[in-house]
């Protein structure tokens, strides 16, 4: 039988030989090849190189967190990548800035949907809606459009840019409000219910945005502001960043601090008598109420921490995009954050990031640098060729292939991995497939064809 | 030499790529036309095109990929209205400046951004001589309004009921139809419950066929009215049978109303290998105007390659001579003096019925 | 002065009466057993204690606390915990994260404690690894501390569904079967854990058991269910020697005077 | 508004939501079979679905000019959508689910989505060739007249047309069949089986692999003819057009309670007419009294939907039909 | 009514063992669940499998129905080799397992789970009959005919699934702790059951029991099982005779 390390059950550790000077090695080569070839790799299909050079250097922070190496030599790579590479990129090319800023508010809404889905095993399809909360709160305000809510024309830039710092707080109780409300009715459906379910509410948000006068419907909202931090921008002027790029450096600094607090409270959360609540609920709810797992509070719990953090991210978004619109929170959306979840590996923060950086960038930055540089190559190309037309295809494609070669996500949580190794490579048949399936997630379905209109409710009544 | 790219932004994929690629390809042609000059001048010219996919985000990514790219000095598009508004919100702080063949909203203009311009009529123009043709060649009295609710449908819309209600007629309804939509069952039953005398919708080809097709299937002929987002020839081909006694004005020359287009019209077919339509000509148009700007901006800086303030500015304040005639922006990027036309559909043929011009001040 | 006070308990599904009108006590540190034919209503009746299901008619209260209409969380709050006649085990925590868990009731922290990493976490967080500790050992599961759950014998499961259950500190626990799927041998070591809750940690015990050698000999009283109805209650020698006991639910082997003391094979 | 017009107006929403209804049932159930077998909401079947829509299309452009009757082209087209369609999604259980049997629920969810997005560029590419996004149905002879009368009864007024009737003819033939099927046959109870226990099953001799395939073929098919069933009525279809339609299918399948047929039915039943409903009630905003309901404008047509579900289920969590999993503690 | 259990004797498979285990090893992942394992069953037998908790009854019996893979070894049934056959086939050809924890279909009613235990039976007589049989051994169950197999009690779970295994009339049972869960008026008759099928059908039964005492007493031979070995084999009143078994599992002090 296997036995896991005493003491520090799930902590996959950092193992093997240290690792200290590879590291640093990999990083620094890794940075260097970035910066130095930025100029080479700037045009035509040498682009095609921008994104592996990128993602070799994102790797050497991957390989930080993972590999067992000195702390300071890890601190050292985390701090001369945040503080120096990316924004040394971003300051060259701006996209770099809008990539990372994106990777990190879509991992934020990640580690979100995480707790819900990966720890409290509630699949929510409608996710996303939290994310147009927080958006939408900022976008009506901090814009035009509240000149035109208000019918005051004083406010034709919408409100003192300065409320935005308020509006992330208020962003935050907004979505967990929202949570709330909207988890008190349903979260006492079970498994696909709850799912379908919050796809609807998702689509219902979205209608509403789409159809009413204070999300100005389908137009969406533009010219959303930002905070102004003078002293910033002086401060990114005399670090050479074009005043064009002031905001996305402002922006780049928030998201940082705010994905920092959201990693925190999420690996706080995880270790305490909460996540372990959670963890119960997705697997045997009956069991757990019986343990004094209250459900529906613990359930809303989970609701309304993951809908928080997509609030406070909304806020951001709005202010980074400077323009939203409902077509940005579909259920597409939501199901986009849900793949990078599993992709990365549910239930592990570390890889849950991951697969927000990997999802993001196959999106922001991959498929779009394949399809300009193909249709640069061939500019007369049928139409119905036309490379930038695959995109779907191409992601369609990655989700699927990632999936078949390793369902258990890019990093596994040592819970999740060590149930599904538990029967290494099971007969097709056999009890160990189905074991997995089963207990991945712990809702109990209603498969099968009912013949009678029966309405039997299961485990407890209430 | 130095690399000089224009862009496109506009549908290249999804219900209206037809016209977006048409924007894309008469850009291409302007491009392929002026490399020369550029070359002599010391700059190697290309165009990069960006798919919005008619989508408002899609097409700010779009945009701030552009921001990102300092070798892009100008953009060429949108199609839609809807699209345009954000994206040139996006560029408007890097100057990067933008010359749209074909967005009509008024507010495209009405921000007035520095980098905002457009060759084309605008909706406070068309929305009016929609309006003129319903209540007085089809001497409707009730009137049926339809918007796809995109700023340019909905925004055309309102413009066209505001100008009918000022001529006395009734609008029986006004609504609008998610733009994805091709299921018009309800909207059929209350147009047949209303019997309205014409009905005007505000939308694009690629769900206006499908409509009338639906429409007409029902033995419904009640005249359909609208404006340049039918102005492509997929229209009757989607409409199939039901492409009858259906009207539109349009920003966009019909290309036998333009003489000189008809090298340009060889070209284009043989270039790649599809007829030029009206939105060919503005694009072609309109990666004009963003050329011959970076041109005299280049002039104007002492023969160097001009940054992106400059041809901003050389933009807007040029005079440009091109083939659907003197292009001048106003304080706006409004183009000072524009024409708009009438076509009719019938039978599944289209024909020209009038010409409006459109003078600003 | 019993602990456990159920009067009148009656539940029916659809038309089937499951427990009917069943009147019950239980006196503070007791070992009960409930017995009957399969099917006569001993889970359902369980499930009726611990608020899984809602009763019909009837009232249960524990230790003069009325508990009717508490939920499943909040009887457990009140001090009853159980045990599954299907295992019911968290498959993915290890057998120290399924005690914990069973802590987690008596635990004050909450969200901002967990967050904020407070001292009264910090303190609740100690206590619960100590209580894992304490009744892994009490049960005797200690080697097993970080292994799953699931990859346990069944027999362990079972134990560590007891060693879960306990670690609430409940006042009365209620074990489904807790003998079934172990042989002769475990089921001895069993009764003297059964016993031992009693003993050293002062629970009162009610069990639902199959295994007469168990009953009679571990139980000071027992109760016979029969089609949702109490068929006879007593000391065990004195329902072994019911005849309504022994028709219905014995057989011949009971009414041999045999159970208690295992007939040998082929004899 | 008039008594007769309002009268006339329901009758049609009911026609009219009637026929919409039993369009979503019939896509409804091809959620409802995998679902059932599986516990999958296969993502892939909007597009499975389309696909049979566009073979439809090529059928029917094909035999566009050919003498042939009317019904024999529809009857054509239904056949090789169904092949077609049915083939697709044992194909897709093949290469995309069956390899991750063993795996987290949730796997299958993902690819099922990345297999529903890698279709819908393959059909564009496909209806592409054709130098077209959107297609424009043609149909046969005759099927848009209206129908005036029905076994001697004036029903113009219903707004009728010969599709429509086909429409609910084919549907309902459709759905007795399958549920006889399913509830009346081995077939049936072995995929009930399957859905429930694979292993178990495989005890009972059942081959769940095939069982499996079959579900999907049958799915798959039942998508096909859907498709066909949408082309027909809307004459107009894409290749993205089947994402919202199978979501509102979807939802009607939950709403009637997942994994039944007859709430399948009922939830499409539901969906379609409170969307036609939806989509026209502001016309009685005329009445007195209910002249708030001009507010309710067509592009409030889908919200109907979503609430319906969501208050349905906050009522009945299992669905207007369904039963939740019966599991004994 | 006629006794369910007087239908005629399948024909006997002549000589040779109806079911031989080979050196069989199993693994679940790392584990290693039996290791060369070595047993037989000839036809109209009763063989009983007993040893402690974890000792791989269970596992011999998933291996054997086909279940689980062994990882080398072989089983050979009928004279045919089947392991990493999967189940459904092996099933087919008359065996049948009642596996531990019941694993009744819950969804389905107890009607239901039999017509799916019949689902290799073509003759829609043959398994109304058959039906009939079991509601005639477990008149509990007739009377449930249209509850959810998922809400019968745990006891009422364990008939149905024995119930089940019977419809296709096996000719090779293997049975995974019948008795467990069951009332002891209920064991008895369990057994009294197994024998007679045996008996008066000759069924050939593997027996996995908890209770040794029992099924040592119904049993011809019995094999005993610990840590995925055979520590010991031979005719069942002889191991129920012997010292450390008796120690072992039948609980003599
Ligand atoms: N949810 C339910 N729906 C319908 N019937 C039920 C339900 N739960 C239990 N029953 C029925 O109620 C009766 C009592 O069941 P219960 O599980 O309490 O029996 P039990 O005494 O524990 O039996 P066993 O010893 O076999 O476990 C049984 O006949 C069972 O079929
Ligand atoms: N699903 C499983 N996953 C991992 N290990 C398992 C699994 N099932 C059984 N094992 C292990 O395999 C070994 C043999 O188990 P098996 O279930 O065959 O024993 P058994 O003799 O049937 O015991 P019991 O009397 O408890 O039913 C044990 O060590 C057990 O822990
Ligand atoms: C070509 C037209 C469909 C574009 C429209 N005039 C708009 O502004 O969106
Ligand atoms: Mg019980
Ligand atoms: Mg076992």
């Amino acid at each position: 039988m296997t036995t896991l390390p005493a003491n520090k059950p799930f902590r996959r550790g950092p193992q093997g030989a240290d690792r200290t000077w590879p590291l640093l090695g990999y990083a620094a080569v890794t940075a260097a090849l970035l910066i130095f070839l930025r100029g080479s790799v700037a045009d035509g299909p040498a682009r095609l190189l921008q994104p592996v050079l990128f993602g070799a250097f994102l790797l050497s922070l991957l390989f930080a967190y993972q590999w067992r190496a000195a702390p300071w030599a890890k601190t050292a790579v985390f701090a001369l990548g945040i503080v120096f590479v990316l924004p040394f990129m971003g300051r060259d090319n701006t996209s770099y800035f809008d990539l990372v800023i994106q990777m990190l508010i879509f991992g934020a809404l990640a580690l979100g949907l995480n707790i819900v889905v990966g720890l409290a095993g509630l699949l929510d399809l409608g996710y996303i809606a939290f994310f147009a909360v927080g958006a939408y709160l900022w976008g009506v305000f901090g814009s035009p459009q509240f000149a035109e809510v208000s019918g005051n024309a004083a406010f034709a830039t919408g409100i003192d840019a300065n409320f935005f710092w308020l509006f992330i707080p208020l962003g935050v109780l907004a979505a967990a409000l929202v949570g709330v409300l909207i988890g008190l009715p349903v979260l006492k459906l079970k498994g696909d219910y709850l799912a379908i379910v919050t796809l609807g509410l998702g689509e219902v948000i979205r209608i509403f945005a789409n159809n009413l006068d204070v999300t100005n419907g389908p137009q969406g909202i533009d010219a959303i502001e930002s905070a102004p931090v003078p002293w910033l921008n002086s401060l990114a002027g005399s670090l050479g960043f074009a005043e064009d790029q002031y905001r996305l450096f402002f922006l780049y600094l928030l998201v940082l601090v705010v994905i920092g607090i959201v990693i925190l409270v999420n690996y706080r959360l995880d270790r305490s008598k909460i996540g372990r609540s959670w963890i119960a609920i997705r697997e045997d709810e009956v069991a757990a109420q019986a343990m004094g797992v209250p459900l529906l509070r613990t359930k809303l719990l989970a609701f309304a921490s993951g809908a928080s953090f997509a609030g406070a991210m909304g806020v951001i978004f709005a202010a980074k995009q400077s323009f939203i619109d409902p077509k940005s929170f579909d259920y597409f959306q939501s199901i986009g954050v849900l793949s990078m979840v599993i992709l990365g590996g549910m239930g592990n923060i570390a890889g849950v990031l991951l697969g927000a950086v990997v999802v993001t960038m196959l999106n922001l930055m991959i498929l779009p640098t394949i399809s300009e540089v193909l249709q640069g190559s061939f500019p007369n190309i049928n139409p119905n060729l036309d490379p930038s037309k695959y995109q779907r295809l191409i992601f369609g494609l990655v989700l699927v292939l990632m999936m078949l070669y390793r369902p258990e996500g890019l990093l596994p949580s040592a819970r999740r991995q060590a149930e599904m190794h538990q029967g290494d490579d099971p007969p097709p048949d056999s009890l160990e497939a189905d074991n997995a399936l089963q207990s991945g997630t712990a809702e109990v379905l209603s498969p099968g064809f009912s013949t009678r209109g029966e309405n039997e409710r299961t485990g407890s009544e209430r | 030499a130095t690399t000089v790219k224009i862009a496109t932004i506009s549908p290249l994929s999804g219900g209206s790529s037809n016209l977006g690629l048409q924007i894309k390809n008469g850009a291409q042609l302007a491009v392929n036309e002026m490399k020369a000059e550029f070359a002599k001048a010391g700059m190697t010219l290309s165009l990069v095109a960006y798919d919005d996919q008619a989508d408002p985000a899609t097409g700010t990514a779009a945009a701030r990929r552009v921001v990102a790219d300092r070798s892009v000095l100008g953009v060429v598009g949108t199609l839609n209205s809807g699209v345009a508004i954000p994206a040139s919100a996006v560029l408007a702080p890097s100057h990067v400046t933008m010359v749209s063949p074909a967005n009509t909203n008024e507010k495209v203009t009405d921000r007035g951004l520095a980098n905002m311009n457009r060759v084309c009529a605008r909706d406070d123009a068309q929305g009016p001589a929609g309006g003129d043709f319903v209540v007085n060649t089809l001497k409707a009295k009730k009137v049926y309004v339809l918007n796809d609710k995109t700023p340019y449908g909905q925004g055309l819309a309102d413009q066209a009921e505001k100008a009918m209600k000022a001529k006395g007629v009734t609008v029986v309804q006004s609504e609008g139809v998610a733009a994805e939509d091709r299921d018009f069952t309800a909207l059929i039953t209350k147009i047949q419950t209303l019997r309205p005398d014409a009905i005007y919708f505000g939308g694009l080809y690629g769900q206006v066929g499908p409509f009338a097709k639906q429409l007409r299937d029902k033995g419904i002929t009640t005249p359909i009215v609208g404006g340049d987002g039918y102005d492509s020839d997929d229209l009757t081909k989607l409409a199939g049978s039901g492409a009858n006694n259906i009207y539109f004005t349009t920003v966009a020359p019909p290309l036998d109303a333009v003489p000189s287009a008809k090298a340009l019209a060889t070209n284009f077919q043989k270039t790649f290998k599809s007829d030029m339509q009206g939105f060919g000509l503005m694009g072609y148009d309109s990666a004009k105007v963003v050329l011959q700007g970076i041109l005299n901006a280049y002039k104007a800086a002492g023969n160097k390659v001009p940054t992106r303030t400059q041809v901003e500015r050389a933009v807007r304040t040029g005079t440009f001579n091109l083939v659907t005639g003197q292009v001048k922006f106003d304080k706006n990027g409004d183009r000072q003096t524009a024409k708009m036309y009438v076509i009719a559909i019938k039978n599944g043929a289209r024909s020209t019925a009038g010409t409006v011009n459109v003078v600003r001040q | 002065m019993s602990l456990l006070n159920v009067q009148g308990m009656t539940k029916t599904f659809g038309g089937l009466t499951a427990v009917n009108d069943v009147t019950f006590q239980v006196p503070e540190r007791s070992i009960i057993s409930v017995i009957g034919p399969n099917g006569a209503g001993k889970t359902t009746f369980f499930n009726l204690i611990t608020g899984i299901y809602t009763p019909d008619r009837g009232s249960i209260d524990l230790g003069g606390r009325n508990l009717l209409g508490l939920r499943p969380d909040q009887v457990v709050d009140a001090g009853i915990s159980r045990t599954f006649q299907n295992i019911r085990l968290f498959p993915s925590m290890t057998a120290e994260e399924n005690i914990m868990l069973g802590r987690g009731v008596r635990l004050k922290s909450g969200f901002w404690d967990a967050v904020l990493r407070s001292g009264r976490f910090k303190h609740d967080e100690q206590e619960a690894r100590d209580t894992a500790r304490i009744m892994l050992d009490f049960v005797g599961l200690s080697k097993w501390r970080n292994e799953l759950a699931t990859n346990l014998p069944y027999g362990d499961q079972r134990k560590l569904e007891i060693a879960r259950a306990l670690a609430t500190t409940p006042r009365l626990v209620l074990l489904d079967e807790p003998a079934a799927g172990m042989n002769p041998r475990e089921t001895e070591d069993l009764k003297a854990l059964i016993r031992r809750i009693r003993d050293d940690l002062g629970v009162t015990v009610v069990l639902i058991e199959h295994d007469m050698r168990l009953v009679m000999t571990l139980s000071e009283n027992i109760t016979v269910l029969n089609y949702g109805s109490k068929l006879s209650e007593g000391r065990p020698h004195e329902v072994r020697n019911d005849p309504a006991v022994m028709e219905a639910y014995l057989g011949r082997g009971a009414a041999a005077g045999e159970y208690g003391k295992e007939a040998g094979p082929n004899v | 508004m008039d008594l007769q017009t309002f009268g006339t107006v329901l009758l049609q929403v009911l026609v009219g939501g009637l026929s919409l209804g039993v369009l979503y049932a019939i896509i409804a159930l091809g959620y409802t079979m995998v679902y059932g077998v599986l516990q999958l909401i296969n993502f892939a079947h909007s597009e499975v679905f389309i696909a049979g829509g566009i073979v439809g299309y090529l059928v029917f452009e094909a035999v566009q000019t050919s003498p042939m009757n009317g019904y024999l082209k529809l009857l054509l087209a239904c056949v090789a959508a169904m092949v077609a369609s049915g083939l697709l999604n044992v194909l897709i259980e093949r290469l995309a689910y069956r390899p991750l049997r063993g795996a987290q629920r949730l796997v299958p969810l993902i690819t099922a989505i990345g297999v529903s997005l890698i279709l819908q560029d393959l059909l564009r590419f496909l209806v592409g060739l054709r130098g077209q996004f959107d297609l424009s149905v043609p149909l046969p002879q005759g099927f848009s007249n209206p129908i005036t009368s029905l076994l001697g009864i004036n029903i113009s007024l219903l707004n009728l047309q010969v599709k429509d009737l086909i429409l609910i003819g084919v549907a309902a033939v459709m759905l007795i069949g399958l549920n006889l099927l399913v509830n009346r046959t081995q077939l049936g109870r072995a995929i009930r089986a399957v859905a429930h226990d694979r292993q178990t099953s495989g005890l009972m001799g059942i081959d769940a692999n095939r069982i499996i395939s079959l579900t999907f073929l049958i799915g798959g098919a039942l998508g096909g003819l859907g498709g066909v069933m949408f082309a027909m009525k809307y004459q107009a279809l894409n290749a993205y057009s089947g994402t919202l339609p199978g979501i509102k299918a979807f939802t009607a399948a939950v709403l009637g309670g997942i994994g039944s047929i007859p709430g399948a039915v009922l939830g499409g039943l539901v969906l379609g007419w409170l969307e036609t409903l939806l989509g026209v009630i502001s016309l009685f905003s005329s009445v007195p009294g209910l002249h708030w309901l001009g507010a309710i404008k067509a592009e409030y047509k889908d919200l109907g939907a979503f609430l319906a579900l969501i208050l349905i289920l906050f009522l009945k969590p299992a669905g207007l039909l369904g039963r939740s999993a019966a599991e004994k503690v | 009514m006629s006794d369910p259990l007087t239908a005629p004797r399948p024909a006997a498979t002549g000589g040779a063992p109806l079911l031989e285990l080979r050196d069989l090893h199993t693994y679940y992942g790392q584990i290693h669940a039996l290791k060369g394992l070595n047993m037989t069953v000839n036809p109209g037998e009763i063989v009983a499998l007993i040893g402690g908790n974890g000792a791989g009854k269970t596992t011999t019996l998933r291996t054997v129905s086909g279940m689980m893979k062994p990882k080398t070894g072989s089983v050979t049934y009928q004279g045919q080799n089947v392991s990493g056959v999967p189940a459904y086939t092996i099933m087919q050809r008359g065996m049948s397992h009642v596996p531990e924890g019941r694993r009744i279909f819950p969804q389905l009613t107890v009607r239901e789970n039999l017509e799916v235990g019949a689902y290799t039976v073509r003759d829609r007589k043959v398994i109304a009959e058959r039906i009939e049989e079991g509601f005639s051994l477990f008149p509990r169950l007739r009377e449930r005919e249209n509850q959810l197999g998922g809400t019968m009690s745990g006891g009422e779970q364990q008939m149905l699934a024995i119930a089940r295994a019977l419809m296709v009339a096996p000719t090779l049972l293997l049975l995974d702790e019948p008795s467990m869960g069951l009332s002891p008026l209920f064991v008895e008759a369990i057994f009294d059951i197994v024998e007679r099928l045996n008996r008066e059908r000759g069924t050939t039964i593997l027996l996995v029991e908890q209770n040794a005492s029992m099924a040592l007493g119904i049993a011809h031979r019995a094999y005993v099982l610990q840590t995925g070995e055979i520590r010991l084999s031979g005719a069942a009143a002889d191991i129920a005779a012997d010292e450390s078994v008796r120690k072992a599992y039948l609980g003599d002090e």
